[in-house]
This record gives C-alpha cells, sequence and structure tokens, in this order.
C-alpha cells in the first residue's frame, strides 16, 4: 500500500514534471511544475521531513512559482501558446538527456545491491566517522521537528551557522539586486 | 653643525616650489626668495668652510650616509660628502649664483618668464649644489643629469627663438652621449666593487693596487667611461660643439652655467673620481691630451669669430682644456685652483659682455667699438678679467695658469714636454683673442653708426648688474694671491694623497708665461688697436687656415655628415628591420595567426547559452560512459 | 518501507527531466523550471540518503534548506532578470538573445 | 472528555461498525474514515459560511442602521441557503476564449487550498481532525495555494479585469504573508512549538493569553490575516469600482460560489489561527470559570467575535489604494512585526539566562 501511493505520486511527478517541459503553453507549464514540486513535498513526507515538505510547499509552491507565473505573465501575451517553444537542439539534447537518464537508472540499478545494505548496516559503523555531523542525535524520529533543525543550522561549533550567515546576506542580496534590477529605469 | 649642509641643496629646491606653485605671478616675490635663498645658502657654506678649517685632519672628511633602498645585498645611500673638494664647490657655486641672480635682476628686468627664470636658476643652482655634495655615484649620476635638464631649459629659455630651440636640443643629445659612457662607467664600477659610495669605492681601488684584485684594465676602462662624461660636461673636444650654440641662452646663465659651474663640473668629477683616473697611467694620458688637444684647438677657433659671446665660449673652451690637462698631468690642485679663479674672471667676462649686449643689442664685435668711454664701469672689469685671463701678473689668472704650467713640467706623463708647448702655446693664443676682443669693443672706432642708436643711446648699466662685476672685479684681481708662492693657502686645503703636494715654483716659468701674454697683448694691439698690421691681409693671406679656423674645423658639418649618412642610414636598417621583420613578421604575424585561430573558433562561440550547456552535458554523459566501462 | 533507490529513480527521472528542459526550451523561463526540478531531484537525493543514513547526521536536511533558500533567491534574480530583458528586447527567448551588451 | 470530542467518537464507532457491516478492513477504513471526516467538515463549515454569510449582512445593516434580510426563516437566517440554492442552479456562463482546463480548476484550487487548513484547528483539548506537530506553519503554508487559484482565475479568464484583480490579489497575499509569519514567530519562541494544540495548553498552564505581552504581535496578525483573506480594507483585488468583480469577474454559479465560500473559510481559519495563539483557544475566561460548557462552546464564541470585528472593519475603513496598500504592507508591518520579534527575543533572553 504505502509502496503503491509512493509511485502513484512519483508516476504523477515525473508526468507533471514531463509535461512541463514540453507543454506549449507555458502558463501551464507553471501550473504543471507547481504540481509537480507538490508531489515532491508529498515525496519529502515519505521520506520521514515533514517540516522540509512544508517548508517545500511554502517555497517552492507558494512562492517560487508564483513568481514563476509572474514572470511569465509580465513577459507574455495573454493565450499566446502559437509559438514554438522548442529550440533546434531539442532531438540531440533528448539524446543525451536520454542517455544520462539511463545511465542514472543503471548505475543506480547495478549499485543498488551492495551500496545500499552497506548503508543501512553502517548506522553505528565505520562509515559515519567520516563525517562531518552536524548534530547527531540517538532518536531517529526526530529530525523533522524544529529543535533539531534550528540548532543544526545555527550552531557555530557543530552546524551551519557560517552557512546560515552567507545565505541570510545572499538573501539580502537578492532582495535588493532583484529590486534594482527589475526596477523601470529612471530616464533623465 | 655641520647636518646645516643638507639645507644647502634643500633650501634652492623649496625656493623652486614655491615660485612654481605659488609665487609665479609676483616678480618681486619670486626673485626675492630665490636671491635670499642663496644668500643663505651662500652664508652656511661659508660657515660650513670656516668650520671646516677648524676641523683636526682626522676628523676629515664628514660623510653623512642615509639609506636610500637596499635591493638584496646592494645597499644604496643618499648623502652628503663634506670634504675641501666639495666645500670649495660649494662656496664657488653660491658665490657666482648668488652674484648672478642679482645681475639677472636688472638683465632680465623686462622679461614676461621672470618668475619661471629665477625658479630655473634655483632648480639648478640646488642640483648643482646636490651635485657637488654628493657622497655617491649614483647620486652624483642623478643631480649630473638634473644639472642637464636645468641647462636645458635655461638654453631654451627663449624657446620661440629657433636657435635657441635648436641649441638646447643639440646641447641635450651631445649631452646624452657623454652621459651614456658615464652611466656604462657607473655600472661597470658597481659591477666591479658592489659599492657606489666614494669612499668604499676608494678605498677598495687603494686595496685592490696592492692586492692585485681590481685589475688595472677594468679601472681603465671605468676611468675613461667616466671621462666620456666629463668630456660631454665639460666640452671637450669631440663632444664640444653644444657650447658654443648654448650661448642662445641669457648671458647670466652663460656666465654662470656655460663658464663658472656646469661646465666645471666634469673637471669636478674628475677630481672627485680622481682615486680611480690616477690608478690608471692611460687614463692619466688621455685625460692630459684631450684636455691639451681642446685647449689648443678652442683657442684657435675663438681668434676668427665675430659673435662677442662665441669668442668667449670658445675661451670657455680653452680654459676647460686647460683644467683637465692639469688634472690629466697629475696638477690636482691646479686644476681645482684653476677651476675656482677661472670661475670668477669668466664669470666677469660674461657678465660684462652681458652689459654690452644689453645696452647695444647685437652680439657683432664688428658693430661695437669706443664703448670704454660710455660704459666705464664695464670698460675696466673687462679689462681686468681679460688681464687676469691672459695671465698678466698679478691677477689671479696668472698665479692658476702658472700652477698649471709647474704641474705639466714636473709631470711624469709621457711627452709632457709637448703638452707643455701646447699650453704656452695657447697661453699666448689667449691672450691675443681676448685683447682682440676688448680692442675691438672698447677701444676700436666700430662700424656703427651714432645715429643708429639715437633711440637707446648707449648707457651705463644699472647697479644691479654694475655690483656683481665690481665684485668678480675684485675676486679676478686677488684671489689668486691666495696660493702666490710661500703662502700657498690654496695649496695646503685641497690637495689630493696624504699631504699638500705642490709642484716647484720657477722662475723660468713665470718669465716665460708674462712674456708669451704680453706678447699676445701687444700682437693684438698692434693688428686691431694701432691698426699697424691689417688682420684682412693676414687673413688673405693663409686664407685656406682662416676659413678652417672660422667655420671652426667643420666640426659641426662633419658631425652632420655622420649623423645624415651614418646615424640616419643605421636608423634606415633598423627601421626598415622593425617595419617589416619585427613589426610585420613578428608583431603583426602573431596577431594574424591568433586572428587565423579565432576565425576558426569563433564558429563554436554561438553565444547561445544552452549550446554550452548541451556541449557540458553531452561531455558529462560520454564521461559517465567511458568511467562506467 | 520503501527502498531508498526507489527515491533515487524518481530523483534520476526528475533530474534528466529538468536537463531536458533546460537545453531545449526557448523561453528563459521554461528554462528557469527546469533549474528548479533539478534543484528538487537533489534534494529529494540528499533526504533519500539523510533518511537511508539512519538520520545520524543531519547535513542532509540542512542542506535541502540551503538549496531551499538558494532557489528563491536564484528565482527573484532570474526573474528580474527577465523582466528588464524583456523590457529591452520584446522577448525572452534564450536562443536569441546572444548579445547583452547592447 | 468534553461533549464534542464525545460527538466524534461517536462518529468513529459508528463508522467502524459500517465498516464491519461492508466487510472492510483496514487499511482501507482508514482512507474512507478521512473521506468521511472531510465531507462532515466540509458540511459543517459550509452552515457556518452561511450562518457568517447572513450575520455578515446583519451586522452590515445594524451598522448602516438598516434591517438586513428578514424575509426568509426567521430573522431571514434562511436567506443564504435561498441565495446557495440560486447559485447553484444558476447557468454556468463561461467566456468563450477562456483557458479551458485552468479556467475550471482555479476555482478548486482556491477552495480546496483554504479548506485543508481546517484540518489542524483545534477545536477543543485533543480534539483536531488531525493535529500536526507542524500545525502553524502547515496553515501558512497551505494556504499559500490560494494565490496559485486566484492567479489562474486571472489569467484564464481572459479578461484583463481578471488579471489585473489576480495580480494584485497575489501581490498582496505575497506580501501579507510576511508580516502574518512574523507576527506569529514571537509566540512559537515563547512556547517553542509549533503545535496548535500545545500553543493553547501553554497559555492555559500559564494562565494568561498572549493577547496580553503579544498584543502587538495580535494586532499585526489580525491586520495581515484581514488582508491574507482579500477583506475590506484590503479588498483592493476586488475593487468593485475599478475592477468590477477583480479575478472572479468571469465566474459564476457553483464556480463563484466556491472561491465565495474561499473566502469566508479563509477569514474562519485566520480567525481561529488568531483565537488560538492570541486568545487561548478553547480556555474560558478566567471569569466565567464555572460555567459547565465544552471548551469548543468558547472556542466558537471567540471566533465569532474575532470574525465580527474583521467585519466591522469593512464597514468602518475606507478601501485602501494599491500603493498605500503595499507600503502599509511593507514598510509598517513588517518592520513592526521584527521589532516585535527583537523585542520578545530580548524579553526570553532576560528571564531565561543563559539559554
Amino acid at each position: 500500500m504505502e509502496q503503491f501511493v509512493f509511485w502513484c505520486i512519483a508516476i504523477f511527478i515525473v508526468l507533471s514534471a514531463f509535461f512541463a517541459m514540453i507543454m506549449k503553453n507555458i502558463f501551464h507549464c507553471a501550473l504543471l511544475l507547481a504540481a509537480a514540486l507538490f508531489g515532491v513535498a508529498g515525496i519529502f513526507v515519505y521520506l520521514g521531513a515533514e517540516f522540509l515538505a512544508l517548508v517545500q510547499v511554502l517555497i517552492y509552491v507558494g512562492a517560487i512559482t508564483i513568481l514563476i507565473i509572474f514572470g511569465i505573465m509580465l513577459t507574455h501575451k495573454m493565450m499566446d501558446s502559437k509559438i514554438i517553444v522548442m529550440n533546434k537542439q531539442v532531438v540531440m539534447s533528448a539524446v543525451i538527456t536520454g542517455v544520462l537518464g539511463t545511465l542514472i537508472i543503471l548505475t543506480i540499478y547495478s549499485t543498488a545491491h551492495w551500496i545500499l545494505p552497506a548503508l543501512k548496516n553502517s548506522e553505528s559503523g565505520y562509515l559515519t566517522h567520516s563525517i562531518t555531523t552536524a548534530s547527531v542525535t540517538k532518536n531517529k524520529k526526530v529530525v523533522t521537528d524544529v529543535y533539531t533543525l534550528g540548532p543544526a543550522l545555527i550552531n557555530p561549533k557543530k552546524g551551519f551557522a557560517f552557512a546560515f550567515e552567507l545565505v541570510s546576506i545572499l538573501l539580502l542580496s537578492v532582495l535588493i539586486g532583484a529590486t534594482v534590477i527589475a526596477r523601470k529605469d529612471q530616464e533623465g | 653643525m655641520f647636518s646645516i649642509a643638507w639645507w644647502i641643496p634643500l633650501l634652492p629646491i623649496l625656493s623652486f616650489i614655491t615660485i612654481v606653485l605659488f609665487t609665479k605671478k609676483s616678480k618681486l616675490i619670486s626673485s626675492g626668495i630665490s636671491i635670499l635663498v642663496m644668500l643663505t645658502c651662500f652664508i652656511f657654506s661659508i660657515m660650513i668652510f670656516i668650520r671646516f678649517l677648524s676641523l683636526p685632519l682626522s676628523a676629515r672628511p664628514i660623510n653623512f650616509s642615509v639609506p636610500w633602498m637596499i635591493i638584496s645585498s646592494l645597499h644604496l645611500n643618499i648623502g652628503i660628502l663634506i670634504d675641501p673638494l666639495s666645500i670649495n664647490m660649494i662656496v664657488l657655486v653660491t658665490f657666482i649664483s648668488l652674484l648672478v641672480q642679482i645681475y639677472s635682476l636688472g638683465y632680465m628686468k623686462n622679461d614676461p618668464r621672470f618668475s619661471v627664470y629665477f625658479s630655473y636658476l634655483s632648480l639648478f643652482t640646488a642640483s648643482m649644489l646636490g651635485l657637488v655634495l654628493s657622497n655617491n655615484y649614483l647620486q652624483l649620476f642623478i643631480f649630473w643629469e638634473l644639472v642637464g635638464l636645468c641647462s636645458y631649459l635655461l638654453i631654451g629659455f627663449w624657446y620661440f627663438k629657433p636657435s635657441a630651440a635648436t641649441a638646447c636640443k643639440k646641447a641635450f643629445v651631445v649631452n646624452r652621449i657623454g652621459d651614456f659612457g658615464f652611466l656604462m662607467g657607473i655600472i661597470t664600477l658597481g659591477l666591479t666593487f658592489h659599492a657606489f659610495d666614494f669612499q668604499a669605492v676608494h678605498q677598495k681601488i687603494a686595496l685592490g693596487l696592492n692586492n692585485g684584485v681590481g685589475s688595472t684594465a677594468a679601472i681603465t676602462l671605468i676611468a675613461l667611461l667616466l671621462f666620456c662624461g666629463a668630456v660631454g660636461k665639460s666640452a671637450q673636444f669631440p663632444l664640444h660643439v653644444w657650447l658654443p650654440d648654448a650661448m642662445e641662452g641669457p648671458t647670466p646663465i652663460s656666465a654662470l652655467i656655460h663658464a663658472a659651474t656646469m661646465v666645471a663640473a666634469g673637471v669636478f668629477m674628475i677630481a672627485r673620481t680622481y682615486q680611480v683616473f690616477s690608478a690608471s697611467t692611460v687614463a692619466m694620458t688621455t685625460v692630459a691630451y684631450v684636455g691639451g688637444f681642446t685647449a689648443i684647438f678652442a683657442a684657435t677657433i675663438a681668434l676668427t669669430q665675430d659673435d662677442i659671446k662665441r669668442i668667449l665660449a670658445y675661451s670657455t673652451l680653452s680654459q676647460l682644456g686647460y683644467m683637465v690637462l692639469a688634472l690629466g698631468v697629475g696638477g690636482y690642485t691646479a686644476g681645482m685652483f684653476h677651476l675656482t679663479s677661472h670661475a670668477f674672471f669668466k664669470a666677469l667676462l660674461f657678465l660684462g659682455a652681458g652689459s654690452v649686449i644689453h645696452s647695444m643689442e647685437t652680439n657683432d664685435i664688428w658693430k661695437m667699438g669706443g664703448l670704454l668711454k660710455k660704459m666705464k664701469v664695464t670698460g675696466i672689469t673687462f679689462l681686468i678679467a681679460a688681464l687676469s685671463i691672459s695671465g698678466i701678473p698679478p691677477f689671479s689668472g696668472f698665479w692658476s695658469k702658472d700652477e698649471i704650467f709647474d704641474a705639466i713640467q714636473s709631470s711624469h706623463v709621457q711627452g709632457h714636454q709637448i703638452l707643455l708647448g701646447i699650453a704656452i702655446f695657447t697661453a699666448f693664443l689667449t691672450s691675443l683673442y681676448m685683447f682682440r676682443l676688448f680692442f675691438v669693443v672698447f677701444l676700436g672706432n666700430g662700424h656703427h653708426e651714432e645715429d643708429s642708436h639715437e633711440n637707446h643711446a648707449i648707457h651705463e648699466s644699472p647697479w644691479t648688474m654694475l655690483v656683481p662685476m665690481i665684485i668678480l672685479a675684485f675676486m679676478s684681481i686677488f684671489f689668486g694671491m691666495i696660493n702666490a708662492p710661500h703662502l700657498g693657502l690654496y695649496s695646503k686645503f685641497i690637495y689630493y694623497g696624504s699631504h699638500p703636494q705642490k709642484a716647484p715654483f720657477s722662475i723660468k716659468m713665470v718669465l716665460i708665461s708674462s712674456l708669451v701674454a704680453t706678447s699676445g697683448i701687444i700682437l693684438a694691439s698692434l693688428f686691431y688697436w694701432q691698426k699697424v698690421f691689417s688682420a684682412k691681409a693676414v687673413a688673405n693671406a693663409i686664407s685656406p687656415i682662416y676659413t678652417l679656423l672660422k667655420n671652426k674645423y667643420y666640426i659641426d658639418e662633419f658631425y652632420s655628415f655622420l649623423a645624415k649618412y651614418f646615424v640616419f642610414g643605421l636608423a634606415a636598417l633598423c627601421a626598415w628591420f622593425d617595419k617589416y621583420v619585427v613589426d610585420g613578421g613578428m608583431v603583426d604575424g602573431s596577431g594574424k595567426l591568433i586572428c587565423a585561430f579565432g576565425r576558426g573558433l569563433r564558429k563554436i562561440e554561438t553565444g547561445k547559452i544552452q549550446n554550452y550547456a548541451l556541449v557540458i552535458f553531452g561531455a558529462i554523459a560520454v564521461i559517465y560512459l567511458i568511467m562506467s566501462f | 518501507m520503501i527502498p531508498v533507490q526507489d527515491f533515487l529513480y524518481l530523483a534520476g527521472l526528475i533530474f534528466s527531466i529538468g536537463v531536458f528542459g533546460v537545453l531545449s526550451r526557448r523561453n528563459a523561463i521554461s528554462v528557469l523550471m527546469g533549474i528548479e526540478l533539478m534543484l528538487n531531484a537533489v534534494n529529494i537525493n540528499l533526504l533519500a540518503f539523510a533518511k537511508f543514513w539512519g538520520w545520524t547526521t543531519l547535513n542532509g536536511p540542512v542542506f535541502v534548506v540551503f538549496i531551499i533558500t538558494i532557489a528563491a533567491g536564484e528565482a527573484a534574480v532570474a526573474l528580474a532578470i527577465f523582466i528588464s530583458i524583456y523590457r529591452k528586447f520584446k522577448d525572452i527567448n534564450v536562443d536569441e538573445i546572444k548579445y547583452l551588451n547592447h | 472528555m468534553s461533549g464534542s470530542l464525545k460527538l466524534l467518537k461517536l462518529i468513529n464507532v459508528i463508522l467502524e461498525h459500517v465498516y464491519k457491516f461492508l466487510g472492510l478492513t483496514n487499511p482501507i477504513p482508514e482512507v474512507i474514515n478521512a473521506f468521511i471526516t472531510a465531507a462532515i467538515s466540509f458540511a459543517v463549515i459550509s452552515v457556518f459560511v452561511m450562518f457568517l454569510v447572513w450575520m455578515e449582512r446583519k451586522v452590515s445593516a445594524h451598522m448602516q442602521s438598516r434591517i438586513g434580510p428578514n424575509r426568509v426563516g426567521p430573522f431571514g437566517l434562511l436567506q443564504t441557503l435561498a441565495d446557495a440554492i440560486k447559485l447553484t442552479t444558476k447557468e454556468n456562463m463561461e467566456p468563450q476564449k477562456r483557458d479551458k482546463i485552468p479556467y475550471f480548476i482555479a476555482p478548486i484550487i482556491a477552495f480546496v487550498a483554504t479548506f485543508m487548513g481546517v484540518v489542524v484547528i483545534p477545536l477543543d483539548k485533543g480534539v483536531t481532525i488531525q493535529n500536526l506537530n507542524i500545525g502553524v506553519l502547515y496553515i501558512i503554508a497551505i494556504t499559500s495555494f490560494t494565490v496559485i487559484g486566484i492567479l489562474t482565475a486571472g489569467w484564464s479568464s481572459n479578461n484583463k479585469f481578471s488579471l489585473i484583480g489576480g495580480f494584485r490579489s497575489a501581490a498582496q497575499i505575497i506580501s501579507y504573508e510576511i508580516p502574518l509569519v512574523l507576527s506569529l514567530v514571537p509566540v512559537i519562541m515563547i512556547t517553542g512549538t509549533l503545535d496548535l494544540q500545545k500553543i493553547v495548553e501553554y497559555q492555559a498552564h500559564a494562565g494568561y493569553w498572549f493577547v496580553g505581552p503579544q498584543i502587538i504581535g495580535f494586532l499585526v496578525f489580525l491586520t495581515a490575516s484581514t488582508a491574507e483573506s482579500n477583506r475590506a480594507p484590503f479588498d483592493i483585488p476586488e475593487a468593485e469600482s475599478e475592477l468590477t468583480g477583480g479575478f472572479h469577474t468571469e465566474y459564476s454559479g457553483i464556480k463563484f460560489a466556491m472561491f465565495f465560500l474561499g473566502e469566508y473559510i479563509s477569514i474562519i481559519i485566520g480567525s481561529s489561527v488568531a483565537v488560538s495563539v492570541f486568545l487561548g483557544g478553547w480556555i474560558a475566561p478566567a471569569f466565567m470559570n464555572f460555567l459547565p460548557v465544552p471548551g469548543f462552546f468558547w472556542f466558537v464564541i471567540k471566533v465569532l467575535l474575532v470574525i465580527y470585528l474583521i467585519m466591522a472593519f469593512r464597514w468602518t475603513f475606507p478601501r485602501l489604494r494599491v500603493d498605500q496598500l503595499m507600503d502599509f504592507g511593507w514598510k509598517i508591518l513588517i518592520p513592526i512585526a521584527i521589532l516585535n520579534i527583537f523585542l520578545t527575543g530580548l524579553w526570553i533572553l532576560w528571564f531565561s539566562k543563559g539559554v
């Protein structure tokens, strides 16, 4: 049952994403993208990261998609779906993407048998030592909780405080930069 | 107390900056600053001089040195060396400069670039003082070039005159030839001795001569290269051509730079680096012969010139030849003594000439005549200077020239008898051309018509011009006596080696030189005053020689020829090489090669980001494929 | 329990679709969408591996947080640029905007 | 155990019997359970919305010294029902050049997104349709979907008024989402949880409501949630005088009803969150502790009070201009909310030194 629902969601995501990449009407593409991203949030729930699932919904679906729709509306006329949407290298890129995707799937398939058990068995094994741990916790199920994720983000010793500050500066500069770029030039 | 020596070059530099930046508008303030600074420097120099006399011999010389830059093992310093030689020079330079600046107040009164003129004078004086106070070769060279620059600026002061513009360029270029040798010499010296300080280098030379470290050949090479600089700056024979042309500058400049101070820098440099020269017999001999040749060569040209300043310029050449000759034969004291006394009477001669030019507004001696009546002070001071340069006792020129004769007499240079003959004959020529000038200008009736000078009646110059001349006349009479036999104050002050060395004084030499000088005067009076003989007749009789002399031995023409066919030919060859091989083959060729590559590579630079992304992902796929097998 | 490779297959597929979009779409906004898909695939991978490490480390989720943040910033700047390009060229087709120094 | 909880339990027990009768076993009952719960919630909410519509008309009538609906049923209570029947039976008019699929799904998205927020509202102690430990974030995240519905509606109607309305609405909702979240942050900082149940319990435990210490947060939240649901004075997106009906100009019949329903549900959710977070949720006021009524009752009373307040806004304040609206959100509400967070942080540090 669990797996069935998972694959339903997965197929939903893949189809949405695929049609988002090939549809002619870009507005439909954006809606399909939103659907795909929402589905990914569902996958996050399956992965046990409810908090991140909600963040995904809030930011990707609630913000980025809307931003994209805004962009579409500001740069397109309504209902102009008669244009060519693919460039000249579409066949070539399809081939390359196909090869790449096949290779990825083959790699996963061929390595799954021996690397994944190793991962499973290494919960307390040697592999953990080679990893810089943000915040190791004995309780396996608390990761989605903001109590563990928050300190992991801002803990200056074991966490990612520096990256966190860097990202805040990045966001500030994005805020200012986007405003400056998108503002109409004050001619005169 | 001696540290005030730092201020001696610094003050004129400050005065230069002040005039250029702030007080250019006001003639009064600019000249006032400049003259006051010069007076201060003169007083400082005298103070240093007096204080130095009281120093014990063991405490001399005084050397201030501060590090300038350190390049690995090479320590370059900047500093001040106070020894009798430099004291002699700073007193002389500040004194002449002071007088010339006072004189210029009158002479340049109506010039629109009056302030600029004084700023240049300040800069020149600063450079000259820096030069004579240098304690190492590099600093010497830097100030040497600065002096050259000032000379360029001042010769070309009236740059709107084409002749002045040409003359300053000529002076600059000719000096560069000498300076090239000089710089080569300094570099060779640095490579040989790994030091630039005078004292360090000279000690090493002294040690090297004893231990056989520095080879004689190397020292000879260095000395000859250094001498190139002196040849350029002091206008010795092959590079003398710039000095007569330099007379296009204002006359006080000629007095200060091209008679008394700057041209003496070459002589000073030989004296300063005397340890190098005296370590090489070949170099000394070369110096002596070049000096002797220049002396007689210039004197013969001076006989036939018409331009009052040019006559004086060739006279300067001749006298510089004397000094170099004296140094070449080992007469260190004689050379410097003649330099100093010559500075006084030659400056006086130029100032007198300036005074005459100021009132006559011409340089041609044949347009002058009988000026003694109208310009008594000028005439008498000029006469004093002429007597002094001719070597009539007891004027100072007599003493210094006699010193040189004695030095040649007692030297060990090969063929010093010939040199002595040249020197004595030059002394005769000196008095001949000098009194030719004097008689024509001051006593002859001249060819000018009184009417043509109604507008500016010939008048005596203002007191600002006369006072310096009178002071210099005084010096021309009495300065030589300080080194009279049995007195010898100068010889006790400036000497080379460990103890004063003075050539033996010989009555025979005195008699000969006096006789020669007097006969020159008499001959000149017969030709140009009493008109017993006709100069023209003589000239016609020896027409080829006269023409040769009149045209200055065609040296300028020879140089033009050289420049035209040799230098320009070489330049054309180089230009061809540069144009077709360097530019065409290498520069353009490499460019064309790159362009061709670019044209080829441009095909894959579509500017479409997705093309690039396609290539990137394609490459990833290919690498992936390769890695998986 | 869903095996980890299922998540990886899904992520690989989404990633490939994103790459295809980036490579073949003319419209700049579509290209941006492709990039978002690729980032999401990465997020899934990170979380999948984090889960199958048994949540012994929080590196995965933390990276996901950063990626989402940066994706948001990237989208904002990209759309600002698209809008200003559109004002200039009246077009945001990637293959026609070759020169940005007009 | 309060009455309403018993009611829910009872529903569950009945459902279990039904499943047994049908011969169904796990896990299907969970799914069906979810559907049935949703259906019941939908029914309850719909009735509640009808009541709210009636209430709004009464309130506005009262504020304008009118009588309001009074013909259908007692006090006109059934007026809304009549309107609803009219709406659902109306002919479904659609623009010819609409974008078919988006036009169809837009109201569904808008409605469903809002309706999903109902899931985590704490009606009483332990009584929530599905309690999540990140409930507050859930509500915020889910309701942000509404914007997509609105934008889709505006775009697919192929009408420039709709498009501008959709634009304005989206801009407004996105802008006011920030102060909305920021105003909730101080409470989360104090309680240390995102769970709405726990937030209410914290208030019960502490003995005070957060409206006291967090009065700034409450006011900001109230303003922002009013703007979130496009209510006057923030109803720029559907400013009749400028844009006729805004993004739902081209919608009629049942589709219009869904937008309408969505708007009222968003009011309900906003008020519920305000009540849970700032007004103590199901906790009885201190002076009425003795009354033997379930917490559910107090919750509804408080929600109605807040809704009344929001309705009163509509007839009190003039509508803002679009630039004033944006300025108000970005230049006043957000700085105030950030300042509030900062002060609360200082306050927490002061009272728990060395955390």
